[in-house]
């Protein structure tokens, strides 16, 4: 592709993909070879008083559901779903479509900026030639002492970063988001390694299935690819004439998942990994199936003691599961954040094989990406190297780790270690103010790019980002960055990467995707491309998922962790979840803070969830404040009374907290992170399930914006 | 017909027999009523007096202010909907009921206010009979006013004086009111 | 007075130790001229103390009305209260209020007027006063709650430039005519028997006042034919204001009864919220007359302790009658067992707000009932004074319960809500009292605030008649 | 032509059944419709402007708790108690695609209807909400953005209908079933809102209206909603 390539050449281009989508869509301002004009004199695109239409990808969180702009003037005006792509098939969740938000947030980084770490004196914009410069000296330290910390999306950066790293000789990228880690994602990766033998995402036909039974994976809300299997649930309940599937929860405190199942269970915190072994002993006795010997010596005492549910509902359970015709199991979330998560993981993706489920309508597949480590231990490890000053260079994107991970793993006393921090953050979140350089990156909505794991995707599907609106301030996309930078650095380096720029890597990566089979091809890339943007991404025609080839179940006894034992009335659980926040970084999106908590109502802040009996004991009313402290640190919020929580347990929304970040999110609420451990699973993934917590009454009060009425709902004036 | 003078004679409020007395001398005197009138401080029904009633208008008037407030009434219910469709909720285009409302209230507007034209057409518009006034009205004497003969006026004081009145001669029309 | 006093002694027998009847003001003339001057003494005599209050009512009027009116139009209405689902508060509580209070002139002056109750006539010119200037800081209320006051026009009767109408199915369009209607009919009914004492004070004033008589007295001289229209006027006004008066205070229940709100939708409200008005209205006019029996000059002769026994009486039937409608909304609705009624008529006693709910019950019923019926308290004036401004704080709570505290428990407890009155509220609310009582007070010294004609005219109509013995009370029917 | 054929009477049907309480319908309806946030302190007031709103009550006592969710807008009604008491007829019923108006410009905040309404759907613009540069560059052009003082409430995005119809009128072809959807049912994940003309018997909306499940708000009051509900956590459905 030339320099010189006008947009006029590439409309006709474009204009060669067959246009027989539902909604017309097309393709992207192609930001980098436009300048902004001002309205009078409109790009030819635009068209006043017509809406155009750009299909791309949500960024809000790694799931990747296929969005379509609707833009107006060139300005994005609303986020609407893409009828066809395969993970979200036209739906969105609240975060997809307040994503303008993001976009038009007024306190985004309008361009390169010498930060000096919070040092506002010293502070200074700088040009994007300086930039170049800082980059590319960085680049040119020492491989080994250059860190790559990025984020779960987007893929094809991922990938730049991947092969950029390996051709410097310095060490992979390190990939985190704090989502991934309330996932258990590692987990479910090693125990669908260790079960299945493949290192990939398991998919579970929740749409099909009929009895299910679900741990800690809030798939209704953040879990894995929450649209998609908020869609399949939809089936799930109303999709087939005569069945309706029947939703089993396990988890200490009511999520909107378990809110919305047929039974909640209300276990300890810790009895995950027993229970799921108890129930692969009476579902394998039940079918007539050997019982293998990792669980043949659980005993249901022994789990209904740890766990709290009764034996009898164990049982009763155990047969409804055994006897349904599509039972599935799902592991995920707070269950596998336990010690024994991993084993609770291998367990249930096991009782999936016990009842033969595996490749079934209504039970467990693969998905074809392969994931790329982005697990808790990996960013441990870094912090290890960082806090021995063996990081030189820290580049960070797409990631707040300062937010994101637990306070007392020390990233913060790490990050002054390194002497060179650049932040590629396109909001100015807390690491980017503890950083030395922030070369903004475009927001989503003005970038290119692909997301290829797609987890809630039923068919091989890359998903494609592209510009819906001309970025608005001077920022850059950092893919670009690194190549030109790298350009730069000359030599080898150079002829690895002799991209012009994002798009022509982007669509080299593509390149492949041609012969692939997917429901679109074209004889070259160029029209490839374009139909790719006008798509919104490739995938198949029809659904193609693989099944597991083998289900290894764990062999030999397990000593089983007992749950930790508390000192009633004085110490609880602590759960901490995410809600609409995600991983925090929706924290700015003013439209998400006024959206009422899913469960509580609660707005614009951060609760603490106690039973209405244990806030009773303690003396607790509505709206305290009180100090929740762990070994780790300790976070103060205002109680909420909420009726569907273990009395043993206290839950604290993941997401505000925030001491940088912008108006809307800056100091509201608090940031559980502080009071998680570090201690990881056996797969490597954090425990944050199991925290002891004591709570401590502060005399203060602060009113909680909550929608619903006190009085009404739960009788208090 | 000679030029008549205007008489006002001042009878104190306990006078009222008097009063009621020197109207009868006066008639008895030829002085037709048409030539007299009574002002007085507070309200005396002619019947007290003998005079001949009143006549008003003021309740014509009125009636004609109540059937224009309906007739307007009859036009916001009726015309105005005609004029610009909008439906409410399952409600007809006129509905009967809440008309009724409205027609009340400004039939009774109209009746009201035209009531107080009324007063204030008749108050204003020219009247006939002696003109005259003497601010001891006010004080709750009983004047009567009267224009007879100047021949008479002799025969007249005598009268009048003999039943306690004060006389004042030859009363000058009082501009009361711009 | 000693002498009359002593006339007094000498005529009263001494085994007949009950009430006097001189000391009706009916049975105790005054010369016409003594009584006009008295009048005229009383509105033209100013003291420091009555310029000093008229000016603080009048920085009253200017910054806690119009200051934090103009406030609110320039922020928005959300610096009052108002929220979901409550949206109407303090400012409609209030409306109600004054156009209760508006029920009181022209309940004393033409039902009293109508049924020819005498001792009515000292007073009926300070209780329609009261109505005129209850509507006028009433009326202001339907301005003041509007979010969008600068386009108030478009709710009066005329058409927009694509020929569309106000909408006359809606209450609050019928509450626009209605007032108007009521306003202008009760200003004229003010203004008619006004004019021969107006006449009266243009005979005894010189310079400004003189000139201002003149005018408004419309050349007055109290000819029969003037008397006549005038009676006809006032007959035809005493009649027909009270169909008006009733159906203005029953339009503003329908504001509430029309609607689906549970609690409002009852047909009880019409007179249940007339019921009300004349008991605001009558206690506010006790309230009024002390006040002008302690502060003007010679009003303790007109207003004497038989009218706030009269009035006293009156008072106990109407809270009876406020009772009795109260049991009944109660009755019907537990009988009933509509569940969202029955929920908010309960809530009213056990929410968050009962305090209000129990000040209603307290003073509208409790403390009349226990009063009012003893003689000596209703002849206290002082007590009865307080009586009366304790049964304004109940009607105050009465409205209060039914608007803002009914529209917080509605039929779904997710919803509910509850309503604090913001300062701004508080403010327009007092500052709507500083006007009523800025025009009152001005209007003291501005027209003669007893009807001396009609006082006259009574006391003309009034004997004693020596029947054997005894000397007997006696009217004489002078009026057709 | 479909302007000479009977009025299209446009219905919502809510599957609480699929309904998962995600509150994705809230976020799409403030962003279609330009709705302003208020922030915490009024909205802990009951201030906060949701068109719609996720109506969540608590079912059962611990353990056997349950969310019950049910997302409340207006309701459209068929005799709509918020109609007649518009002195200015700002909130009217629109022949033409059968729903309950909101007639921005015309409102003058008496806020009787909002009052009158007993789904308490209707919003009220209580002061000028401040959307700072450049976020207004997402305010959609198609719906009006009102000032304070006005009331408002969800419109079934009659913007979406109204485009909807001219596009079919301009392909000269009716309007498909499905074709125009709301906001909040474009985006529902789990397709718990189905949009449709429910006087076109053989439409989605009307079929799934059929349901044994179904109810209507309050349909004792006689207010003939447009909005018909699925029960959830039942069985299986007709």
């Amino acid at each position: 592709m030339s320099n010189t390539l006008s947009r006029r050449d590439f409309l006709k281009l474009s204009g060669l993909g067959a246009a027989v989508s539902a909604v017309l869509t097309g393709c992207g301002p192609m930001a980098r070879y436009i300048v902004r004009k001002p309205y009078t004199s409109m790009p030819e695109y635009n068209q006043t008083g017509l809406s155009t239409y750009y299909a791309s990808t949500c960024r809000e969180c790694p799931a990747g559901c296929g969005i379509i702009v609707r833009t107006k003037e060139g300005r994005a005006i609303t986020i609407e779903g893409n009828p066809q792509h395969p993970v979200n098939r036209g739906r969105l969740c609240s975060r997809g479509v307040t994503a303008q938000q993001g976009l038009y947030n007024p306190d985004r980084i309008r361009g390169p900026v010498f930060q000096a770490r919070g040092d506002a004196g010293r502070a200074k914009a700088i040009t994007w030639d300086e930039a170049l410069n800082v980059v590319q000296q960085a680049l040119a330290s020492s491989p080994d002492q250059i860190a790559f910390l990025l984020g779960a999306a987007p893929d094809h950066l991922f990938d730049l970063v991947s092969e950029m790293t390996a051709t410097l000789g310095a060490p992979a990228p390190v990939r985190y988001n704090a989502l991934t880690t309330f996932e258990g994602r590692t987990t479910l990766l090693e125990a669908a390694r260790l079960t299945f033998g493949e290192e990939t995402l398991p998919y579970f036909d929740l749409a099909n299935a009929d009895v299910t039974f679900a741990f800690g994976a809030n798939f209704l809300e953040n879990w894995l690819s929450p649209v998609a299997y908020t869609r399949a649930y939809g089936e799930f309940r109303q999709g087939r004439p005569t069945r309706r599937g029947y939703l089993v929860v396990f988890e200490a405190r009511q999520s909107l998942t378990a809110g919305n199942a047929d039974e909640w269970i209300p276990i300890r915190p810790g009895s995950e990994a027993i229970l799921a072994a108890v129930f692969n002993r009476l579902v394998a006795e039940a079918r007539g199936k050997p019982v293998s010997p990792a669980f043949s010596t659980v005993t249901v005492s022994a789990a209904a003691a740890a766990s709290g549910v009764s034996e009898e509902k164990i049982r009763q359970l155990a047969q409804l599961f055994a006897a349904a015709s599509h039972p599935l199991a799902i592991p995920g979330g707070s269950a596998l954040a336990q010690a024994d998560g991993l084993m609770t993981a291998r367990s249930l993706l096991y009782l999936n094989a016990v009842v033969e489920n595996l490749g079934q309508p209504g039970g467990v597949f693969l998905t074809p990406a392969q994931v790329a480590a982005t697990d808790f231990a990996a960013v441990k490890e870094l912090v290890r190297r960082m806090t021995d000053s063996k990081v030189k260079v820290l580049f960070i994107h797409g990631v707040n780790p300062l937010f994101e991970l637990p306070g007392a793993l020390g990233f913060g006393e790490a990050l002054a270690k390194v002497p060179l921090v650049i932040s590629f953050a396109s909001f100015p979140d807390e690491t980017a103010l503890a950083s030395d350089y922030i070369l903004p990156d475009h927001t989503p909505l003005e970038s290119f790019g692909y997301q290829r794991v797609l987890a809630g995707s039923d068919r091989p599907a890359y998903s494609s980002f592209q510009p819906v609106v001309v970025p608005l301030y001077d920022t850059r996309a950092t893919a670009d960055v690194l190549l030109a930078a790298v350009k730069q650095l000359g030599m080898a380096a150079a002829q690895a990467f002799p991209y012009k720029d994002e798009v022509e890597y982007i669509q080299q990566k593509l390149l492949p995707l041609i012969e692939a089979g997917g429901f679109y091809t074209a004889p070259e890339i160029f029209t490839f491309w374009s139909r790719w943007l006008q798509y919104g991404g490739w995938w198949k025609p029809q659904a193609e998922l693989s099944a597991p080839r083998q289900a290894v179940p764990p062999e030999e006894a397990f000593p089983f962790t007992p749950p930790v034992e508390l000192e009633e009335g004085k110490q609880f659980y602590l759960i901490t979840f995410p809600n609409h926040f995600g991983d925090g970084s929706g924290a700015n999106r003013p439209w998400l803070q006024e959206l009422p908590d899913w469960m509580t109502t609660v707005t614009w802040n951060s609760w603490v969830e106690i039973h209405p009996k244990t806030a009773e004991e303690l003396g607790l009313h509505d709206d305290d404040v009180v100090r929740i402290s762990t070994p780790f640190g300790f976070v103060e919020a205002s109680v909420y009374r909420y009726p569907a929580i273990r009395p043993d347990t206290i839950a604290i929304p993941f997401g505000q907290g925030h001491t940088a970040l912008g108006r809307w999110a800056e100091g509201r609420g608090c940031n559980p992170a502080q009071v998680l451990p570090t201690t990881t699973n056996a797969a490597g993934d954090l425990t944050f399930g199991s925290v002891v917590a004591t709570i401590l009454p502060t005399g203060k009060r602060r009113p909680l914006a909550r929608v619903e009425s006190k009085e009404g709902i739960y009788g208090e004036h | 017909m000679a030029a008549k003078v205007v008489h006002l004679a001042l009878f104190k409020e306990e006078q009222i027999d008097h009063a009621a007395e020197a109207i009868s001398r006066l008639h008895e005197l030829g002085i037709s009523d048409r030539d007299i009138s009574v002002i007085s401080g507070i309200p005396y029904s002619e019947r007290i007096l003998g005079r001949p009633m009143s006549w008003t208008n003021i309740g014509r008037i009125g009636l004609a202010g109540a059937v224009l407030g309906f007739l307007v009434a009859t036009f916001l219910n009726f015309g105005t909907p005609l004029l610009y469709p909008i439906r409410v909720a399952a409600m007809g285009l006129t509905p009967i009921p809440t008309s009724i409302v409205v027609t009340f209230e400004l039939t009774m507007l109209g009746l009201l206010i035209s009531t107080f034209i009324g007063v204030f057409v008749e108050t204003i518009s020219p009247s006939f009979g002696p003109k005259g006034y003497h601010p001891k009205i006010s004080d709750g004497h009983i004047g009567i006013l009267f224009s007879g003969p100047a021949q008479l006026d002799e025969k007249i004081h005598t009268a009048l004086s003999e039943l306690g009145a004060e006389v004042v001669h030859e009363v000058e029309e009082e501009k009361l009111w711009p | 007075m000693a002498a009359e006093t002593n006339l007094l002694q000498a005529v009263k027998p001494a085994e007949h130790a009950e009430e006097d009847p001189r000391e009706h003001l009916m049975f105790d003339p005054r010369p016409r001229e003594e009584m006009n001057r008295m009048v005229m003494e009383a509105m033209t005599t100013t003291t420091r103390r009555y310029w000093i209050w008229l000016i603080a009512l009048g920085l009253g009027v200017a910054v806690l009305l119009f200051g934090a009116w103009g406030n609110m139009i320039l922020t928005g209405i959300g610096v009052a209260g108002v929220r979901r689902p409550i949206f109407w508060g303090v400012f409609i509580v209030t409306f109600v209020f004054w156009i209760g209070i508006s029920h009181a002139g022209t309940f004393v002056s033409a039902i009293l007027r109508v049924f020819k109750a005498e001792f009515r006539r000292p007073f009926t010119r300070a209780a329609e006063l009261m109505t005129t200037f209850g509507l006028a800081a009433g009326a202001l209320y339907p301005l003041i709650h509007l979010g969008r006051v600068w386009v108030f026009y478009w709710m009066i009767p005329y058409p927009n430039a694509r020929w569309l109408w106000p909408n006359f199915r809606s209450p609050l369009v019928w509450d626009f005519l209605a007032i108007t209607t009521y306003l202008l009919s009760s200003t004229i009914y003010l203004y008619l028997p006004l004019v021969p004492d107006l006449a009266m004070a243009r005979d005894r004033t010189k310079g400004w006042r003189h000139t201002i008589y003149k005018l408004l007295a419309l050349g007055w001289r109290g000819t029969e034919a003037e008397w006549y229209r005038l009676r006809k006027a006032i007959n035809i006004f005493a009649f027909a204001i009270i169909p008006v008066m009733f159906s203005v205070h029953t339009i503003v229940s329908w504001d509430f009864a029309v609607g689906m709100v549970a609690g409002w939708h009852s047909t009880i409200f019409g007179p249940y919220f007339i019921v009300g008005a004349i008991l605001s209205g009558v206690a506010a006019v006790v309230t009024i007359l002390f006040v002008l029996r302690n502060t003007m000059k010679h009003f303790d002769y007109f207003i004497r302790v038989e009218h706030f026994d009269a009035l006293g009486k009156l008072l106990l039937v109407f809270s009876m009658a406020w009772a009795y409608f109260f049991f009944n909304e109660y009755l019907l609705s537990w009988y009933g067992g509509d569940a969202a009624v029955k929920q908010v008529l309960t809530l009213h006693a056990t929410g968050p707000a009962a305090w209000v709910w129990y000040t209603m019950l307290i003073c509208n019923v409790a403390i009349p009932w226990l009063t009012l019926w003893n003689k000596t308290i209703r002849r206290t004036p002082w007590a009865m004074f307080i009586i009366t401004l304790l049964i304004n704080v109940g009607m105050y709570a009465e409205r209060y319960t039914i608007i803002p505290l009914t529209l917080g428990h509605q039929r779904s407890p997710f919803d509910w809500g509850v309503y604090n009155p913001q300062w701004t509220e508080i403010s327009i609310a007092l500052g709507t009292l500083c006007l009523f009582m800025f025009l009152y007070l001005a209007a003291s010294r501005l027209i003669p605030l007893v009807p001396v004609w009609e006082v006259q005219e009574g006391q003309m109509a009034h004997t004693l008649r020596k029947v054997g013995k005894a000397e007997v009370p006696s009217v004489t029917e002078l009026e057709e | 032509m479909a302007e000479q054929k009977a009025p299209q009477k446009w219905g919502l049907v809510v599957d609480l059944d699929r309904c998962t309480g995600c509150n994705a319908c809230i976020a799409a309806c403030s962003m279609e419709n330009n709705i302003p946030f208020v922030g915490e302190d009024e909205v802990a007031y009951g201030r906060g402007l949701y068109w719609l709103y996720n109506k969540r009550e608590w079912r059962g006592e611990y353990p056997e708790i349950k969310p019950a969710f049910e997302p409340v807008m207006c309701q459209q009604c068929g005799n709509a108690p918020c109609e007649p008491v518009c002195p200015v007829f700002a909130s009217v019923h629109s022949e033409e695609e059968q729903i309950n108006l909101a007639v921005y410009n015309r409102c003058v905040g008496t806020r009787y209807c909002a009052n009158n309404c007993p789904y308490h759907a209707r919003q009220f613009n209580y002061f000028d909400y401040e959307l700072p540069e450049p976020m207004n560059s997402y305010l959609n052009p198609d719906v009006t953005v009102r000032r304070r003082g006005v009331m408002e409430k969800c419109t079934f995005c009659v913007q979406r209908i109204v485009r909807g119809r001219q596009k079919a009128a301009a392909e000269g072809r009716e309007v498909e079933d499905g074709e125009i959807q709301p906001a909040c049912v474009q985006a529902c994940p789990a397709g718990a809102l189905v949009f449709g003309d429910v006087s076109n018997p053989e439409s989605k909306a009307s079929q799934m209206a059929r349901n044994q499940r179904r109810y209507q708000l309050l349909e004792e009051l006689g207010t003939l909603p447009r909005v018909t509900y699925l029960k959830g956590g039942g069985r299986y459905g007709g």
